[in-house]
């Protein structure tokens, strides 16, 4: 039984139709990987998983259950998370307030709390702090913890997104692009990253369009183009598959 | 000359009190509410007449304050569905829509004839020179309460989701908290303190009517919170103070040069805020006392 | 938290220092002199009250000249200290405030809408300070609580109760009413509808419209479904000027009724002859034919190169009552002793005077003088409410004929 | 009530949203391509009406000249603050861009206080009587009136449906990053908008002045519904703002009879409110992608 099932999804908008009858599996713990040319859907399959976009037809499953009508923060809590292409850090608060904001369910969310259960906030944000330096550690970001995240290198962005993520605790994490930007030495350190939290048992989706890259760290994938799965399979069946080089400019690699 | 000074300071704080409410909403969650004279209304009508019914003034000012961030809830709902292009016009209407109704039902706010002879805070407890001292120091405390209460909010784990919210919206929805439900009680809590202002601003003046609540008193808060500096709260005592300073400093400066009609006087008082505003925004991005926003632990 | 409150505390410092030094010099710089009267003008200059404020502020400094040229009241020289009240209560409550606190005023004249006069009644009133204004709504009398407050305009309930017997008296049977959304015009329009009513009439129509439009058409339209005979327009004249333009463009019969402050030669010069012809202008007096309001008329044109509206007359008065007042009272006399002259040099058996050279010569030959006024014979009722007679005008070529003077009175 | 008076107040509401429409249309070009809600439109407004008192006034022209003098000084303002103010703040935050065109509105305004003082003005025209159709008015000077407008409005379709630079100009309201991405110029885009836009506030200022009267408040107090009706139609949308805001005055015109007039101003805005919540993009403005 699938964890992440996308069945039969059409989306669009206007009379565009970026998404046409896709369907995409993640197994539990699997790291799957998603390749197509600009402006093939990719994102918009994200973003229709996650909840940004409604789907015109079809139906999302997680978990065992149809999470097709629920809002995107439901879906998080259930364990689905994901980054985006283009970072979206809290550009004003530093790289620590942006894994403590992370974290779920605080009580020091709630305004009542302020007033009321105030030693409590105190126990809670010492937690979340010793996870966060947990985070920081893993991700080797120690250094940067005081700096605001709107400073940070395009690729520490992308190392703060994936940590706000983990904070999260998620059972699926969905990867917009987590190469694109990124200096080779960081690359490595993301990969290896990545692949050790798939061996903690987190399921991978990853949008990568750096194909030799995610070809060395994914056993599966699957390749769109114009709105439609084109192909899926193991990386070297997907890469030989004449669709996809037809769609990768006529069969240049 | 005291009594001057205490009647600036008062209008400086019940003005202090607004921005305060409004930093909280623009410059820590990122709202651009453009009818926070709406609010402001609310409380003074409120207080204004519980308290000519007899309620203890007390009361009526609590109440004040809650109706107001009540009646911010059901905007927040409509608004937040509708995106943050669109807030600022649906506030702005609010704001319109609660005057019109202060002016056209007669029979519960007297219309355009305005509430006079509402009860004034401190009436008869000292001699009646004496009663705007004990106001001052009332709206002291309770700025610096409310101050206190915000600065207290935005350091707190709830804060930081706000503050999240300003930055980049879509990241906190996928973090799995509802933005929605912090803009919200964003909304009401600077509509609560705004309507606590207002319920001050009755029992100070003791007379109040539709036409003090129009949309240049929220444009006014706006300006002050630009001059100042949005993301610190010391910008927005700043700018409030600069902005009351020269509302009524420019009285003196006709006193002192001659020569200009009062009517061109007006103008230039609104030329000098309009070129000003200007100036700032373009040359000091940050306000005139704002750093760059940063959060200390 | 430390840092804010810091900050504020100094700001409050420094801008509490900078205005006590402008004080102490703007205080320094005229107090030389102990024989002078400190007169405040609050006048509305901006906001609603633009386009008469400005007005009222330039009659009050013609009063001022004419009594200092004289060598003042009682020998003391008025000193005049001018503020504007945006129209604003709040604005107003502040400078009120720095008139008394600052410039030490004793009087406060000039004052235009019933919102200011409201709003800054409990201060004068706690500083014992005489207050004089054209202020239309009923709670002016009621909150007047120390008799210091001096109504130069009479109340909105005397007003809408003329005008309904000015309707009478012309025949009209079918008269309908439109007002601006106002407390003052609102409550002349309530009274009109009162007054007619009790007399067993109805009123066709019955419209409050929003100021500040680019046309009144659907409002108008409305009131001339009903095929009024006339129109009760309580209006001011930017939105006068649109209705009665709109009016004359729909080609439908009616006359309209107006108070004289709207309905006069700038209304004329705005529309032309044509849409004003027949309006029937109601004002507080025969003004055109008082000897005052000639001499101030003169003096006015001179300056604001046109005729003085009736709030510019009224205000013209307050300083000239005023004066009065104090020279009837003498030279050393407190305020409230002067305050309790003003019915008695306004109003009585005395000898009627029209100009304050006039008056101080009888005064000082130890006669009592009535003051007749530039805009009304001025006689206070014992609220501070002025219960004029009205001249009744006709428009008629671009130029305000008199046709009848009817007494006002207080309705039941 | 009956339909005469339903039919006499909806044709009010399409001169006054015809005549809205100009400066509408400016607000939402404005919108489309500069990215920001420009309050000083309706101050442009006034500096139109002024401006045509004045060349009435000191020049004497007649009031057809007299208006399109006032076109060419606010097109000239209004491109001196694009210059001074909004260029240099075409990479911040939309709210900034708001709050400098607070600031503009206030600095304009206040300047022709300045000289031209508090008090009302009007523009000299002849009043006409109207035409009565059964009890339906036509005004001449309205139809006067909506020809201009008419007219204006064809122009500007023509202009950025068939020159180069109308064409450069929606591609940049369509989609500002892809228009720069291939090769789109913006300057002089951006000059001729703001030119362009000027223009049409001074002729809707000076066509309300005719209307109307000229006081100091004349565009300040529009905004409101101007804004209210571009949003109704979609913002951004050319065709949207102008049908926004005719339906808008419409909406204002109709409800006041039944409403009263004071609520006309809450009437349309619940008009506008439960339209957003049903078509969050307004009549005519596309849903936008998030990515």
């Amino acid at each position: 039984m699938a964890l992440l099932s996308v069945e039969k999804i059409t989306a669009g908008f206007g009379g565009f139709r970026a998404l046409d009858d896709v369907d995409l599996k993640v197994g539990q713990g699997e790291l799957v990987g998603l390749i197509g040319t600009n402006g093939a859907g990719k994102s918009t399959l994200f973003s229709v998983a996650t909840g940004y976009i409604p789907a015109s037809s079809g139906r999302v499953h997680f978990a065992g259950q149809d999470i097709t009508g629920l809002a995107v923060h439901h879906r998080v809590r259930r364990g689905l998370a994901r980054t985006f292409q283009v970072p979206r850090e809290f550009s004003n608060l530093t790289v620590f307030d942006n894994l403590m904001t992370a974290a779920p369910e605080q009580e020091g969310e709630k305004l009542s709390a302020l007033v009321f259960s105030r030693g409590k906030i105190r126990q809670e944000e010492e937690r979340l702090t010793a996870k966060v330096c947990d985070v920081m550690d893993f991700l080797n970001l120690r250094g940067v913890e005081g700096e605001l995240a709107g400073k940070l290198s395009g690729g520490q962005k992308k190392l703060l997104e994936l940590g706000r993520l983990l904070m999260l605790e998620p059972k699926c994490i969905m990867l917009d692009e987590p190469f694109a930007g990124v200096n080779p030495v960081l690359i490595e350190q993301l990969c290896e990253r990545v692949i050790e939290l798939n061996q903690r048992g987190i399921a991978v989706l990853i949008i990568e369009h750096n194909l030799a890259e995610l070809a060395r760290i994914v056993p599966r994938l699957y390749a769109m183009d114009r709105g439609r799965v084109i192909a899926h399979g193991s990386p070297d069946a997907v890469l030989a598959d004449p669709a996809v080089r037809e769609a990768y400019m006529g069969g240049v690699i | 000359m005291e009594g001057y000074l205490i009647a600036i300071f008062i209008s400086i704080l019940i003005y202090l009190l607004l921005a305060g409410g409004l930093a909280l909403q623009y410059g820590f969650t990122g709202l651009v509410n453009f009818g926070h004279v709406g609010f402001f209304a609310i409380g003074s009508y409120t207080s204004a007449l519980l308290a000519l019914k007899g309620v203890p003034i007390p009361i009526s000012l609590a109440a004040a304050t809650a109706l107001a961030a009540l009646s911010a809830y059901p905007l927040g709902m409509i608004a937040l569905r509708l995106g943050g292009d669109y807030l600022a016009i649906v506030t702005l209407g609010f704001s319109e829509a609660v005057r019109m109704m202060l002016q056209t039902e007669e029979w519960l706010t007297r219309g355009m004839h305005g509430l006079p002879g509402i009860p004034r805070l401190f009436a008869g407890w000292v001699e009646p020179q004496k009663t705007d001292l004990l106001i001052l120091i009332l709206l002291v405390v309770v700025c610096v309460g409310v101050f206190f209460l915000i600065h207290h909010i935005i350091k707190s784990p709830f804060g930081r989701v706000i503050e999240a919210i300003r930055d980049n919206e879509v990241a906190v929805r996928a973090l799995g908290k509802n933005p929605a439900q912090f803009k919200t009680r964003s909304l009401m809590l600077g509509a609560g303190i705004a309507g606590l202002a207002g319920g001050l601003q009755a029992h100070y003046l003791t007379f109040i009517s539709p036409e003090q609540y129009v949309p240049l008193i929220t444009f006014y808060i706006w300006i002050a919170l630009v001059l100042g500096g949005v993301g610190s709260l010391r910008g927005v005592v700043m700018g409030t103070v600069l902005l009351v300073g020269f509302l009524e400093g420019s009285r003196f400066i006709r006193d002192v040069i001659g020569g200009v009609s009062e009517v061109q006087m007006a103008s230039l008082r609104i030329w000098v805020i309009g070129v000003a505003l200007i100036c700032v925004i373009l040359y000091r991005p940050q306000g005139l006392f704002g750093s760059s926003p940063k959060r200390s632990r | 938290m430390t840092q804010p409150m810091n900050f504020s505390r100094r700001g409050f410092l420094v801008s509490g220092t900078a205005l006590a030094a402008l004080g102490a010099f703007s205080g320094s710089a005229f107090s030389q002199s102990e024989k002078v009267f400190r007169l405040g003008a609050l006048n509305s200059i901006t906001g609603i009250g633009g386009p008469y404020g400005p007005y009222m502020l330039e009659a009050i400094k013609i009063a001022v000249a004419e009594v200092n040229d004289a060598g003042g009241a009682a020998g003391r020289k008025f000193q005049l200290f001018a503020e504007d009240d945006q129209t604003k209560p709040e604005a107003a409550v502040l400078a009120v405030k720095k008139l008394i606190e600052i410039n030490k005023v004793e009087a406060v004249v000039g004052i235009w809408p019933s919102s200011v006069g409201l709003a800054t009644m409990p201060i004068t009133n706690e500083a014992n300070l005489i207050t004089m204004n054209t202020c239309g709504a009923p709670e002016m009398l009621t909150e007047n609580k120390k008799g210091l407050a001096w109504m130069f305009q009479a109340s909105n309930a005397i007003f809408g109760s003329a005008f309904a017997e000015v309707a009478r008296q012309r025949g009209f049977k079918r008269p309908a009413v439109m007002a601006f959304n106002n407390s003052t015009f609102v409550g002349q329009a309530n009274h009109f509808k009162e007054s007619w009513e009790a007399k067993g009439g109805k009123v066709s129509a019955f419209v409050i419209y929003e100021p500040n439009q680019s046309s009144y058409r659907t409002e108008l339209s409305r009131v001339l479904a009903t095929k009024p005979d006339v129109i009760s327009l309580s209006a001011y004249r930017p939105d006068a000027t649109i209705i009665l333009k709109e009016w004359c463009q729909s080609g439908q019969d009616c006359k309209f009724i107006m108070p004289g402050w709207t309905a006069n030669e700038d209304l004329v010069k705005a529309l032309g002859k044509e849409a004003t012809e027949g309006i029937i202008s109601i004002s507080n007096v025969a003004a055109s034919q008082s000897p005052a309001y000639k001499r101030f008329a003169a003096a006015f044109k001179k300056v604001a190169n046109r005729e003085p509206d009736i709030f510019a007359a009224q205000s013209y008065d307050m300083v000239i009552t005023l004066a009065l007042a104090i020279e009837a009272t003498g030279a050393s006399a407190d305020v409230l002793a002067i305050n309790g002259k003003i019915p008695s040099i306004t109003s009585g058996n005395g000898q009627a005077v029209t100009s304050f050279t006039e008056g101080r010569d009888a005064l000082r030959n130890g006669k009592p003088v009535n003051y007749n006024g530039a805009s009304s014979r001025l006689d206070f009722g014992k609220h501070g409410e002025t219960v004029p007679d009205f001249g009744v005008f006709d428009i008629q070529d671009g130029n305000l004929v008199l046709k009848e003077t009817i007494p006002g009175h207080t309705p039941a | 009530m009956d339909w005469l008076s339903v039919a006499n107040a909806a044709i009010n509401g399409i001169v006054i949203g015809m005549l809205l429409a100009l400066p509408a249309l400016a607000i939402t070009l404005v919108f489309g391509i500069a990215r920001f809600p420009n309050a000083a439109t309706g101050d442009y407004m006034t500096l139109g009406a002024y401006t045509t008192v004045a060349s009435q006034a000191f020049l004497g022209g007649s009031v057809v000249t007299s208006v399109f003098g006032a076109m060419s000084v606010t097109a000239l303002v209004s491109l001196f603050f694009y210059f001074w103010v909004f260029r240099a703040l075409a990479e911040r935050s939309q709210v900034a861009r708001l709050i400098a065109s607070i600031g503009v509105a206030f600095a304009v305004r206040s300047t022709i206080t300045f000289f031209a003082g508090q008090d009302q003005h009007v523009v000299d025209v002849p009043l006409v009587r109207a035409w009565n159709f059964g009890g339906i008015r036509l005004l001449p000077t309205d139809l006067y009136i909506l020809t201009t407008a008419l007219t204006a409005l064809v122009i500007v379709f023509c202009i950025m449906h068939l020159t180069p630079t109308g064409r450069r100009m929606r591609a940049i309201a369509d989609n500002a990053e892809l228009a720069a991405a291939s090769g789109i110029r913006s300057k002089r885009v951006m000059i001729f908008l703001w030119s362009l836009t000027g223009a049409f506030c001074g002729l809707g200022g000076a066509l309300l002045g005719i209307k109307a009267v000229v006081v100091p408040e004349l565009g300040w107090e529009l905004l409101m519904p101007m804004f209210a009706g571009v949003i109704l139609g979609g913002i951004g949308s050319p065709v949207g703002a102008v049908l926004g805001i005719v339906t808008f005055s419409i909406a204002q015109e109709v409800a006041s009879l039944f409403a009263g007039p004071p609520y006309k101003i809450v009437f349309a805005f619940v008009i506008l409110l439960c339209v957003l919540l049903l078509r969050p993009q307004g009549m005519f403005g596309r849903p936008m992608a998030a990515r």
